[in-house]
């Protein structure tokens, strides 16, 4: 089957809760509404025709612009050879989407990552924890208005950058060359400006 | 959640609670599991990943499309050509650029000599962890052998940034056909002879036959790709099935788990699948070296590299599975988001399913045939 | 600021001339062969001599016992440290063939072929600090290697090195190996409990496990060359022997061949060697009971464990390939070199105790290789399967072999004709297939278009 | 039982019949020549002079066809290449290269820099041997004395370029592996700007100037 195809199907059995499959250039896609998702994917799994058995890839992209998160299924089937891209979008102050954990396994993991990077609660999800980061991270480093705290438990993680440096150091000497130019005595050099532990956020 | 273990441990107190790494000899990188076991019995392994995270995906939004190349590498340096080609096809489709059919072929040797590659240090690694060190060192020293074939080609042993968006970084050199095709006639009897010394030893088929059974379905709904699937008995390959890059032009078999010596889906499947995979690799790079066409190693591809709004997605048999990217355009030189869907990373997922019940010697096999690299599951 | 030395190969440093690395080596070679080799031997040669043949008659009591007492503290220093360096040389030679058996080279920078890495490596152990984890037993954990070396080293007190060289000939030599290398694993099952790791936990029960199981099957192994020699003294076990290999109890007895293959992999476990290295399972348990030694400590299991292929290379010598029988050379010839009881023995006496010597040391340094070689051939069994081999293959074996020897005795003193006929058969059954072997061994060179060269060796 | 006893019997010859044919390989292997590369110094030639061209080591610039063109610069996915050009005062048509620093240190050797490289100026030697004590040594300075940028003649073909590593050869065998590095400046403060109040150093989202001139500075 084609993503037509598949799309065709899908909207007969949910109607409006699928969207119109997108025209982009390389890969369509479908939207679906947040709610119905898990319904969308469970038939997409278990209907004999589409037999989506696959979940490729379950993952998010932040938008900001329209605020939202999309989440996307990438569904293939063994079976049939055919793929459908499915998406999802949530609020991006609140991000709630239903589990698709208990149509394929797979998607444990994947939502923990997505929960992980993007802050998207899966509703219904057996064990959302944090997958990549620690249990304390603060924040959702893949949304795009993601702010680095610059360290993780007063490691630092800045290193000074030579490049820089040097053309301070460059800028230093060639106004000491020049003899009107008044230069600011140097202090000696203090100790690599790293931060005291816990003034990191 | 340990915490809930911890309580669980008080209950009947027969139960121990291991900590499986993150530094262990046979995690492959830096994994933890969460054993619990009773006495060598695992009653649940969980594993616990990213340690190795180094936020990827977000690096690919924050340089340019070629300059995200050099990344790709580190997303699985046993095997960096795959990433390589798996960015590159992306954007490829992203951009529609046609690729020359050179390099097309070029992709494929340097890839599936990678196949090799990394498929060495998968069955070597394997059989170390079972406890048998000469044959990992023997699959070491074949893979000296593609490494230094790689870096004439590229000019690196291990991060290659090879491939790049519409075609290859470069020809081949002037005697590396011959030295391919040499290294190829011994690497044919090596694998005879590796078989000999370890694959169908006595102590090493008891260790993994029957051990660690992942059934077909379960493996597909815990989205395993590759030659774990293969040795699941699911035969599925992308070159052959979602052909790319100049896989249709060749002729090879597809290694399927037959239950070699025990059950379909058993530690010595996958292992045994990969074996095999590396006869087939061996050969299409024969045939490749054979038909290579003439012409470009490079399309036409803007200096400034800018695709129109959109989203693609590739789909790449990598060593270690399927290796999907998904790169999303916003019409500007940075990605909007680039994802890479790696085979480690849904393998590892498994681990707390098929756990139970194995032996702590058992779960260095699970683990070992699973040929999960760390760097690819945290990204 | 002083230039440190340029790291050799570095840029602009000058690289080492050939010749002069070639004299280093040599001179390494030559100092640790040819001074320490010599003397360890000529030092267990003297002290393992009886006292008794060798103190001239009309000595008083007290001076006797003078003697008596000095040679036994020489003998206990000579044995250990024998001990010690003979089992650094292993760790050197097993290193140089796996590395050979893997492609590469090995040891070769500490003197000629690296021969002198082991004293590097064990001065590097002794010079780091010794760690007690806090949680450890303290006391235990301290205590735990001096029970491991101390069962290495009183085995030494019965094996034979030769006609006349052996520290104590106890006339219950078998039983008393058996039980004194059951000390190493109450070492080795304190070192895992007091560590207070979970590693090392493991690694002691399944050491102990395993070592106690195993130790049935090579008890009813060993049994097979007490029955057959009707002694357990190990010298008297020798002299039981001839010096031609179908003379050797395992050629002359179907049984004992058989028994001897069930008392070798019964040795590789109690030995903690691959196949059966379970208990320091470096992929499964970092490195089971060892995992929180370090220092001085971590040296002295180093040492038990590589000295231990030693002791079991040269007790399996001893049971079943003849020990140091030297062809033509019988009890007669030792009694006519000895000389009249009282007198100290002329130098043919000493000639024959380092040729018997040399035969002994040749046929354990064989065995040696052969778990050398299995070591780095064979993966590791898992901890079910190591038990299910013992009992339902080696336990079932040994015993048949055991009661097969009884009537094998029976059918060996109606017809002594038997004996001589199977040691031939069986010395021409081995060499048929080592040739086979070595054949097949050829065939693997050139299958992978490769050829043998040793020149690089 | 019969059948047992046939399992049995099979178990032991499968053992003894796999273990015969692994020890006879590695047996075969006694007999071998090892493949070992003994690095650094028992080599028959430095290892550096066995790698293929293409080989991707320290980056070494010619200075005298680098055209100024930051070609380089902005294909550099980690920002370790930073260009100044400035006017020569002397002649004001002439464009100086004031500062051409490669932070080695820093660079993932990949090579994008030397792709756009019109005149092929940039390139990856075969250096790798350059291990050091203090990561600042590791800062190649190409334009220690600013030099004016080449000019490419029109339908040029040809770039007279040194021999790779002719001018980082001598560079690196002039440094010493524990010389340390120059002392940088101490971090300028951090500005105050009127309409917000004064942030602690270091505190999340309050990236200090220098840091915020460093660009992606994260440790992986």
């Amino acid at each position: 089957m084609t993503e037509q195809e598949v799309h065709e199907r899908l909207s007969a059995r949910f109607g409006d809760e699928v969207g119109p499959l997108g025209e982009p250039k390389a890969d369509p896609f479908c939207l679906v509404r947040a709610a119905r998702i898990a319904d969308v994917c469970r038939f997409a799994k278990e209907d004999p025709a589409l037999a989506m058995d696959l979940l490729e890839d379950l993952t998010a992209v932040d938008a900001p612009k329209r605020n939202v998160i999309e989440v996307v299924y990438h569904l293939f089937s063994y079976r049939h050879r055919h793929a459908i891209v499915l998406k999802v979008e949530a609020d991006r102050a609140a991000p709630r989407v239903p589990t698709v954990e208990g149509v394929w396994r797979a998607a444990t993991w994947f939502e923990r990552e997505v929960y992980d990077l993007f802050g998207v609660e899966f509703s219904g999800h057996g064990d959302l924890r944090r997958i990549l980061l620690p249990d304390d991270w603060i924040g959702h480093p893949l949304r795009k208005d993601y702010q680095e705290a610059g360290g993780y438990r007063g490691i630092d993680n800045v290193r000074e950058n030579p490049l820089v440096e040097l053309r301070r150091l460059d800028e230093r000497a060639r106004a000491l060359r020049q003899p009107e130019a008044t230069v600011a005595p140097l202090a000696p050099a203090p100790a690599p400006a790293t931060p005291a532990p816990g003034e990191k956020a | 959640m340990e915490r809930l273990i911890l309580r669980r441990l008080q209950a009947d107190g027969e139960e121990m609670i291991l900590n499986f790494g993150p530094q262990h000899p046979s995690t492959h990188g830096v994994i933890n599991f969460m054993v619990e076991t009773d006495g060598e019995v695992i009653r649940k392994a969980i594993p616990d990943v990213g340690y190795l995270h180094r936020s990827i995906e977000k690096i690919g939004e924050q340089v340019g499309y070629p300059g995200f190349m050099p990344f790709t590498d580190r997303i699985d340096y046993v095997a960096a050509m795959f990433p390589n080609e798996g960015y590159a096809i992306a954007v490829e489709r992203l951009l529609q650029v046609e690729v020359p059919p050179r390099a097309q072929w070029l992709r494929a040797i340097s890839c599936e000599l990678c196949r090799i590659a990394s498929h060495l240090i998968s069955v070597g690694t394997m059989a170390m962890d079972i406890g048998a060190f000469t044959p990992m060192l023997h699959g070491v020293r074949e893979r000296e052998t593609v490494n230094d074939l790689m870096e004439a080609l590229c000019g690196s042993r291990l991060t290659y940034n090879y491939h790049r968006i519409g075609g290859v970084a470069f020809d081949l050199p002037e005697g590396w056909r011959d030295r391919t095709l040499r290294f190829l006639d011994h690497f044919d009897r090596f694998l005879v002879e590796f078989d000999r010394l370890i694959s169908f030893n006595e102590v090493f088929v008891k260790r993994l036959a029957g051990v660690a059974i992942i059934p077909a379905p379960l493996a597909v709904d815990y989205g395993l790709s590759g030659p774990n699937l293969r040795g699941s008995g699911v035969d599925f390959d992308l070159r052959r099935d979602m052909p790319y890059a100049a896989y249709p032009h060749f002729r090879f078999q597809i290694p399927v788990g037959k239950g070699f010596v025990g059950t379909v889906g058993d530690a010595f499947d996958r292992f045994y699948v990969r074996c095999l995979e590396m006869a087939e690799s061996s050969k299409i790079v024969r045939q490749a070296l054979e038909s290579l066409p003439d012409g470009e190693y490079m399309a036409k591809v803007p200096r400034r590299i800018k695709p129109e709004p959109g989203e693609a997605m590739s789909r790449v048999e990598s060593a270690r599975g399927e290796m999907a990217y998904y790169v999303v355009s916003d019409g500007t030189e940075k990605a909007a988001r680039v994802r890479v869907r790696t085979g480690s990373f849904t393998a590892m997922g498994i681990v707390d399913a098929i756990s139970p019940g194995l032996m702590v010697a058992d779960l260095v096999a699970l683990i070992a045939s699973l040929d999960v690299v760390a760097p690819e599951i945290d990204r | 600021m002083n230039q440190p030395a340029a790291l050799p190969g570095a840029p602009g440093a000058p690289t080492s001339p050939a010749a002069r690395r070639r004299a280093r080596a040599v001179l390494g070679l030559t100092l640790a062969v040819g001074v320490g080799l010599p003397g360890l031997l000529f030092g267990l040669i003297v002290a393992l001599t009886p006292l008794r043949t060798v103190v001239p008659a009309g000595w008083s009591e007290g001076q006797v016992f003078l003697l008596h007492a000095v040679g036994l503290a020489v003998l206990a220093v000579v044995l250990v440290t024998f001990g010690a360096v003979v089992s650094g040389i292993t760790v050197w030679w097993e290193m140089r063939v796996f590395a050979r058996m893997s492609s590469r080279v090995g040891y070769n920078r500490v003197g000629a072929g690296g021969f002198l890495q082991w004293v590097a490596d064990a001065v590097k152990l002794l010079l780091k600090e010794d760690l007690v984890p806090a949680d450890a037993d303290a006391v235990l954990f301290r205590a735990a290697p001096y029970f491991v070396i101390v069962g290495f080293a009183l085995t030494f007190v019965v094996l034979p090195f030769g006609e006349s060289l052996v520290a104590a000939d106890l006339n219950v030599g078998v039983l008393y190996v058996l039980s004194v290398t059951a000390l190493v694993v109450v070492g080795i099952l304190i070192a895992g409990w007091s560590s207070n790791s979970k590693w090392s936990l493991f690694g002691g029960m399944r050491s102990a496990a395993q070592v106690i199981s195993y130790e049935i099957p090579a008890g009813l192994a060993a049994m097979v060359p007490v029955l057959m020699a009707g002694t357990l003294s190990m010298q008297d076990m020798i002299r039981a022997q001839g010096a031609w290999p179908w003379e050797w109890n395992v050629f002359t007895n179907p049984f004992a061949l058989v028994a001897f293959v069930v008392f070798f992999i019964a040795q590789l476990a109690e030995g903690n060697r691959t196949p059966f290295d379970l208990p320091e399972a470096e992929s499964e348990l970092v490195a089971g009971y060892l995992s929180e030694y370090s220092s001085f400590r971590f040296a002295i299991y180093f040492l038990v464990e590589f000295g231990n292929l030693w002791v079991m290379s040269a007790i399996a010598v001893t049971l079943f390939l003849g020990g140091w029988q030297v062809p033509f050379v019988g009890p007669e010839v030792y009694a006519a070199a000895r000389g009249a009881p009282g007198s100290i023995p002329g130098a043919g006496w000493w000639g024959l105790q380092v040729l018997s010597m040399v035969v002994f040391v040749v046929k354990t340094l064989a065995v040696l290789n052969l778990i050398v070689w299995i070591r780095w051939t064979l993966p590791r069994i898992r901890v079910d399967q190591m038990m299910s081999l013992c009992w339902k293959y080696l336990v079932p074996f040994a015993f048949a072999c055991f009661v097969g020897t009884l009537f094998w005795q029976l059918l060996v003193t109606a017809a002594p004709w038997a004996a001589r006929a199977t040691g031939y058969a069986l010395t021409a059954g081995f060499l048929v297939t080592a040739f086979f072997f070595l054949r097949l061994t050829l065939r693997n060179v050139s299958a992978a278009g490769d050829r043998v060269d040793l020149t690089n060796w | 039982m019969a059948q047992n006893v046939r399992a049995y019997a099979a178990a032991v010859g499968t053992t003894v019949r796999s273990i015969w044919h692994g020890m006879s390989v590695t047996l075969s292997h006694l007999l071998r020549r090892p493949v070992t590369v003994q690095y650094p110094d028992r080599t028959p030639l430095p290892v550096r002079d066995t790698l293929p061209a293409r080989y991707r080591g320290f980056l070494e610039v010619d200075p005298a066809i680098c055209t100024g063109c930051q070609a380089c610069e902005r294909a550099c996915p980690i920002n370790c290449i930073a260009i100044t050009l400035e006017k020569d005062p002397a002649n004001p048509k002439q464009r100086l290269v004031t500062q051409f620093d490669i932070d080695e240190a820093k660079c993932m050797y990949c090579g994008l820099c030397v792709e756009p490289c019109p005149t092929g100026s940039i390139q990856h030697t075969r250096e790798f041997e350059a291990s050091s004590a203090d990561l600042r040594t590791l800062t190649f300075r190409w334009a220690e004395k600013p030099f004016p940028v080449y000019k490419v003649a029109k339908d040029a073909t040809y770039y007279p370029r040194a021999p790779l590593g002719s001018i980082l050869r001598p560079m690196l065998e002039a440094r010493r592996w524990d010389a340390r590095g120059p002392e940088f400046l101490p971090p300028e403060p951090p500005k105050v700007t009127p309409d917000a109040p004064p942030r602690a150093p270091g505190a999340a989202g309050a990236a200090a100037p220098s840091r915020a001139a460093a660009g992606k500075e994260h440790k992986p």
